[in-house]
């Protein structure tokens, strides 16, 4: 018997490619009575970066907690990481001491805590017989962020950050991580970032992409989870695809093509989503915002017609992210809204009358904002409804689970269980039901942040054919999105903003994925050009 | 999806796990019952007994029952055993040593819960204190408040109206004090699970943002179920002085500690993993026929301390070996 | 100096081994007892003055030969309320409240019993001079006054005729107002100019207040010159307090004989402890209701003798101490020829 | 990056802020002593109060700093006065009556507490049990056991070799009682702040989930936290023995309440926000000195109790008002 966390090369199987860092195979995993993964093998070759691709709830953020030891797979399974077999479940502290770092799908963060605290807790191999010097600590950090061309300060608490910052936080600690690793150190190593682009623009994701190139270029590899099917093609060179808990394909990113990969990730083919823009709407006004400002926003006057879905978008800190926390009453702000005949000044607004005034508001972070992980799933949907739900003797349950079900069948929400806590569903199955919640509202506004963030390419057409259907049905959107091919695929209108007002207006051909990213870059570039010949000047 | 359609098979299965659950407690209550009868048939199994220990609760069920609702909407009320004392010395003070009408003296009380409720509120909720200390505090001022109106001293001879009508008259051999215990938390059960307002306590104490962003007005709530821990203990207070026809200024602080057990082990019970009525008034009871039994048993006093803190832990480590030990989220 | 001379009388007085006095009229207690059943309900077991009594009052009614029932609690109302249930339930002829346990809490519970046919009884709760509350057959009380003066002499002896007293007490126990009186009282009678203080602890603050409330008294009058706890299991706060300000020279006076305290007056670092024997507390408490139950006319008081342990004879308390030893076994003989029984 | 840039600017103001933040309750402090001071300047300003004052608390102190860890992780622990009772109780039983040293007496007290802090942790991790109903549970279980092993009696006659090292010796005119507590207050906080197991508890207690996937072994960290709790509860019922040279059964539980304030309290100082043992330690002391001065100018038993829970909410409130009444997080 010899002890299998003893590594030697001598023990290394001959007859395993030697390119093969980590090999995971036959691994099981269930919830309960629920298999999630079922006999995944996966293997990650020296100096690769492989897309891990997926639909919700198909198992990537299980296979990948599995390797971080979170997870405690079903007997049988293997994971073997330089050719060394190890005990599962995984020992948390030696897979990371042994060179792999986690960037996890929420990122990890504790938002109370300072970067530092945050960046340090997973950093104790260090020997400090002084304690924790946090002077040098924070020069090293701060120098740490500087060669990724940030400007944290490491003492700031996290929930001060903006989301990309935040993102970043996390992204430079991984890397951080992995360079203190027995295996970083020589230059090899395993990133593995699980849908870390939703908070990032497309600018921030090709910096991360830079960085991600030149990692691979040390030797190291990396495992990516994306549903973006454009960052997938450009970064990866190879992508695994799951369905359903099991590993169903691995390509070669080279020799596939865009429409191949999204077929086998939904394993049929699926048609992209379209909107009809040339269909007659509702005339007539539906909603009117005036001079809202508030937070980085500094001024905002729309019109929104019935049917009508609208966009809004810029950089990260123009402003346009405000926009429907502050017509929702969720921050406070200044300006006027007038949904239907009725006017409301927003220095007045809360969540409590824009619901009376029949609007939805969706968030953008689905664990703090929009749903309640321990709560059922019927709970979690029906309380806008709760009032609809009432029989002589109260609150129906049974009317309630009834609504319930025809939601998730509305929605393909899966698994198709009324009952079941809603925090374990997938991420973009909690996102159907949430917005599943507010669209039965049936409401005159309805306003969105990042609607399908994390949310799969399949699940993401069912959310824009949904939002139509309410479109249709006289519902005015707001929509606001960094995602700008999503913009393009379902807005009517799309508003560009820069330093807190909007800069440009996009409709009809016009509105194109490239023509906002261009909207949002030039006018970044321009302004910029500008602020220097002014410092020059004076 | 293959994933998704296995789960639907054990169902049946499931059900009968759930209900074992849901009843596990009230299952340990009656074997207790069964074990007493046993080694007392004459003396423990007779009505009397039964009617003695249910009568006996209704202070403690009430003082639970009223700091459950914090508990559901996420905030711990320190002060309801203080809130209590001081409104069965005020009820005393008032009605006998200032002559007020036992009824004015009554509504006094609950008003004054209500209004010590709404104080640890603001403190709260204005200036965003956690809820722990700010009734610690505002409890700990009320002691002195009651030693300050009674002046340390034992005041009874409380209207026997009042007695009357708690303990003295009876339905069915057992005192009106229990139907009003029971009255509370059937009451306190119909609100929780039938009506929005209850559905809203619940989704503030499980995810204020959420809360907020559906439109409930967070900060009411909470200050709501505050009140309304203030003012059943204050109705606790008016039990416990009808009890006994007299008010002393220190003994009912015991109760803070067995009314947070009590809510707690409801929470295993009925619907378990929630703070709920009819599982606190089960815990409640269950706990007392324990010590009721060991008592009459001639067990020594230590052996009541015993059973109770064993008896804790067992049932709520039993039935999360039935939840097959799934943590229990309260907040 | 008359004064210094009534105190010393009175300390003398409570020196010597008690004899027995019976309290009334000789019975045939098994006669009128047979088949009758007593119910005491004290105030908690959790504290061993409460054990002791019951032990003794027990070990009486063994004696005579009548169910002798103790309800065992630990100091919640619901369980007292229970407990007179209980009594009214089985039929006892008579409840009793003990060791502190104050019946006007109880009245609705008690009021029932009465009406129930049960005689009411309460056991070491009262001071001599306090009534008992209308609903009450019969009362052993205590002599708490007669004690506050023992402690006022005590102190008045000890600093020489220059008193400079703390008093601390519990308000929310029943006979502490009378008891702590009796010793103002007396300290003003002796010495009118001489100052005195007096703090009021709750019980359920005594580890928290004690210590502290002692510290403060001292350190804002140096001058104290003698602690008297009216409770003996007081002490234990005052003494680290003593230790911690710097007064080790301040003498304490108490009562109860607490074992433990009588431990540390053989230690020296409680000066004295007025005991009552509780052996005979206790028959002195069942004698008591007996006569109750045997509608005989009960004597005021129990009747305990009070006995002044000091260093000059803590020995005979035994050691480690108990509730009973130096008192002498008269009482045993006394109530048994006063019973019949022998 | 544009949003990044702004922080860094209104820094200096921030600061100060801060600060003041930071010592706002010794602030408070040291104004109640200069009241103090003005209204009694001979008795009250004089080292021999200074040195009651500081030598009286140490058993608080160390019980507070105890619970203070599992709060840290995110924990309570209410066992932990039950703990510091059965551990003054064995050693005064051990010590007294079966003639163990008080060396062994003393060690085996600590290795008691550190055992049922561990027996909490299994409870609570194993079943997944919330704390506070475990911790309840097994309190009131050694209740029992402390009033079995004492026959519900007080035990005295503590060797006078503890009592010495404890309250009679003296440096600086203190007792060193002060200085243990000190000491446990100095090496916690250089634990907390300076060791990566210490930032590892306080990223338990603020997020579970986040710190298991950052690979902290949590169930472990919790379990260390109880188990700490339980000697420090343990340390502080030895002190409680050293400091009277005697045990009872049932008094040194009402200290419980009291830790917590104090470690409530503490939190809003030095490291505001977060439970830190130099802020707990100015917490018991500013509360002490009110208690004392009160005291000292003959206030009746009340007051103190008012002035107790009042100044508990005051200085809260007034830290919050400092803070711009940012909300706390805890846990
Ligand atoms: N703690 C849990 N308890 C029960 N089921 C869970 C739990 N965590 C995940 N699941 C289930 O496991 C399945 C896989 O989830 P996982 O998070 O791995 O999906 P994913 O592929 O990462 O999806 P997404 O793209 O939405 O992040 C889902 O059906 C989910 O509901
Ligand atoms: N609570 C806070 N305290 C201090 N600074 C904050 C706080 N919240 C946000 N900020 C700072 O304010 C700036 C704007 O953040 P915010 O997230 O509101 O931008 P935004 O325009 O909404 O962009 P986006 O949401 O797309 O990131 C950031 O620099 C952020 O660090
Ligand atoms: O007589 C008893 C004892 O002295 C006890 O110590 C306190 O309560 C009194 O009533
Ligand atoms: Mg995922
Ligand atoms: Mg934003």
């Amino acid at each position: 018997m010899t002890d299998p966390n003893v590594v030697t090369l001598a023990n290394r199987n001959p007859g395993e490619a030697p390119a093969d860092v980590l090999r995971m195979s036959g691994v099981r995993m269930k919830f309960g009575p629920v298999e999630v993964l079922k006999d995944v093998s996966l293997t990650l070759r020296r100096g690769e970066i492989l897309g891990l691709l997926g639909q919700n709830g198909s198992g990537k953020s299980t296979l990948i907690k599995v390797l971080a030891g979170f997870n405690s797979p079903e007997p049988g399974s293997k994971v073997r990481l330089w050719g060394e077999e190890l005990k599962l479940p995984l020992d948390p502290g030696r897979i990371r001491n042994m060179g792999v770092a986690f960037v996890h799908q929420h990122l990890a963060l504790v938002p109370s805590l300072s970067v530092a605290d945050n960046m340090l807790v997973s950093d104790d191999q260090k020997v400090r017989p002084w304690g924790i010097s946090w002077r040098a600590e924070r020069a090293r950090m701060k120098a740490l962020f500087q060669e990724f061309g940030l400007d944290i300060d490491p003492m700031q608490t996290v929930d001060t950050l903006a989301p990309v910052e935040r993102a970043y936080v996390a992204i430079v600690r991984a890397v951080d991580e992995l360079r203190r690793s027995d295996a970083g150190r020589a230059g090899e190593g395993i990133l593995v970032l699980d849908e870390p682009t939703p908070f990032l623009s497309a600018e921030d994701v090709d910096r991360l992409f830079t960085l991600l190139r030149r990692i691979k270029k040390t030797g190291a590899s990396v495992i990516i989870v994306t549903h973006d099917i454009d960052e997938v093609l450009s970064i990866t060179d190879r992508v695994a695809v799951m369905r359903d808990g099991r590993l169903v394909s691995m390509m070669t990113t080279a020799d596939t093509t865009r429409q191949e990969i999204l077929d086998t990730i939904v394993g049929h083919a699926v048609s992209l989503y379209e909107r009809d823009r040339s269909g007659s709407r509702a005339e007539g006004t539906a909603v009117t915002i005036k001079d809202l400002s508030g937070g980085r926003l500094e001024g905002f006057d729309a019109t929104l017609r019935a049917g009508e879905v609208v966009g809004v978008t810029g950089l990260i800190g123009s402003g346009f992210a405000e926009v429907p926390y502050l017509v929702f009453g969720a921050d406070r702000g200044q300006g006027s809204l007038t949904v239907g005949d009725k006017t409301v000044d927003l220095s007045r607004m809360t969540p409590g009358m824009a619901c009376a005034a029949k609007i939805s508001f969706m968030p953008g972070d689905r664990i703090h904002q929009a749903g309640i992980g321990t709560l059922s799933v019927s709970e979690n949907a029906t309380f806008l409804a709760l009032s609809r739900l009432r029989g002589l003797l109260g609150l129906s349950h049974g009317a309630a689970t009834r609504a319930t079900e025809s939601l998730i069948e509305e929605h393909d929400v899966r698994p198709p269980r009324a009952g079941v806590p809603l925090g374990t569903l997938s991420g973009g199955n909690q996102q159907k039901v949430l917005i599943g919640k507010w669209l039965a509202e049936d409401p005159m506004l309805l306003l969105l942040d990042e609607p399908t963030q994390g949310v799969d390419f399949g699940a993401r057409q069912k959310i824009f054919e949904a939002l139509d259907g309410a479109a249709a049905r006289g519902t005015a959107i707001l929509c606001a999105s960094t995602d700008y091919e999503q913009l393009a695929q379902i807005c009517d209108r799309v508003f560009v903003f820069h330093r807190g007002r909007p800069v440009a207006e996009l409709s009809g051909a016009a509105l194109t994925k490239d023509a906002i990213a261009r909207a949002c870059f030039h006018e970044a570039s321009d302004e910029a050009e500008t602020a220097t010949r002014k410092e020059m000047t004076t | 999806m293959s994933a998704t359609d296995t789960p639907s098979r054990p169902l049946a299965s499931l059900d009968i796990k759930k209900e074992v659950e849901r009843y596990a407690l009230v299952l340990g209550w009656i074997f207790l019952i069964a074990i007493f009868g046993l080694l007392l048939p004459d003396t423990f199994l007779t009505w009397r007994t039964f009617s003695s220990m249910l009568g006996s609760q209704a202070v403690l069920v009430v003082l639970a029952l009223g700091i459950l609702i914090p508990l559901t909407s996420g905030d711990f009320d320190l002060s309801a055993a203080s809130i209590l004392v001081f409104g069965s010395m005020f009820l005393a003070v008032s009605n006998v040593q200032w002559g007020w009408p036992v009824g004015l003296s009554v509504v006094a009380v609950v008003l004054i819960g209500l209004i010590a409720g709404l104080v640890n509120a603001f403190f709260v909720l204005f200036f965003r204190i956690h809820s722990l200390i700010v009734t610690l505090g505002i409890g700990t001022f009320l002691n002195g408040m009651t030693l300050w109106i009674s002046n340390s001293r034992t005041v009874s001879g409380v209207s026997m109206e009042l007695v009357e009508i708690v303990v003295i008259q009876r339905l069915f051999g057992v005192p009106l004090a229990f139907y009003y215990g029971l009255l509370v938390a059937l009451v306190m059960w119909y609100m929780l699970e039938f009506t929005i307002s209850g559905r809203k306590l619940l989704f503030v104490g499980r995810g204020r943002e959420v809360a907020r962003l559906n439109g409930v007005p967070v900060e009411r709530v909470r200050a709501i179920a505050f009140g309304i821990s203030g003012g059943l203990s204050g109705l606790a207070g008016v039990l416990y002085a009808g009890m006994t026809g007299s008010a002393d200024p220190t003994s009912g602080l015991q109760l803070l500690l067995p009314a947070f057990a009590a809510a707690f082990l409801g929470a295993t019970a009925i619907y378990p993993g929630r703070f709920n009525p009819i599982g606190t008034l089960v815990g409640v009871y269950f706990l007392i026929t324990g010590i009721t039994g060991l008592t009459m048993l001639g067990a020594d006093a230590y052996v009541q301390s015993l059973f109770y803190g064993g008896a804790l832990v067992v049932a709520v480590s039993l039935s999360q070996l039935v939840r097959q030990r799934q943590p229990q989220h309260f907040a | 100096q008359d004064a210094m001379e009534t105190a010393q009388a009175l300390l003398e007085k409570h020196r010597a081994i008690p004899e027995f006095e019976p309290q009334g009229e000789p019975f045939d207690a098994q006669a009128c007892m047979e088949g009758e059943s007593v119910f005491s309900i004290p105030i908690t077991m959790a504290i061993p003055f409460n054990v002791e009594l019951q032990r003794a009052m027990a070990r009486a009614a063994e004696e005579v030969g009548f169910t002798y029932t103790t309800w065992e609690n630990q100091g919640s109302s619901d369980a007292w309320i229970q407990g007179v249930n209980q009594a009214i339930s089985q039929g006892y002829s008579l409840v009793d409240v003990a060791g502190g346990l104050n019946p006007a809490v109880l009245a609705p519970q008690l009021t029932e019993a009465s009406e129930a046919g049960l005689k009411v009884t309460t056991t070491h709760l009262y001071d001599e001079t306090q009534e008992q509350a209308d609903f009450v057959d019969a009362s052993g009380k205590v002599p708490y006054s007669t004690v506050g003066e023992i402690l006022a002499s005590w102190a008045y002896v000890e600093t020489e005729g220059a008193p400079n007293v703390l008093i601390i007490g519990s308000d929310d126990v029943l006979p502490t107002e009378p008891f702590v009186q009796s010793i103002q009282d007396t300290l003003s009678e002796y010495c009118p100019d001489c100052t005195q203080k007096y703090i009021n602890v709750p019980v359920n603050e005594w580890a928290t207040r004690i210590q502290s409330g002692t510290q403060s008294a001292l350190l804002s009058d140096p001058g104290i010159n003698y602690i008297i706890p009216i409770y003996d299991s007081m002490s234990q706060f005052v003494i680290p307090a003593l230790r911690i300000a710097g007064a080790t020279d301040v003498g304490i006076a108490t009562f109860n004989g607490t074992p433990f305290v009588l431990d540390m007056v053989r230690e020296g670092t409680v000066q004295m402890d007025v005991g009552e024997s509780l052996g005979w507390a206790g028959y002195a408490a069942v004698d008591a209701m007996m006569r109750t139950i045997c509608d005989m006319e009960v004597p005021e008081s129990l009747g305990i003798p009070l006995l002044i342990f000091d260093e000059s004879n803590i020995e005979t308390a035994g050691n480690p101490a108990d509730f009973d030893s130096g008192y002498g076994d008269a009482h045993v003989q006394g109530f048994r020829a006063l019973w019949g029984l022998e």
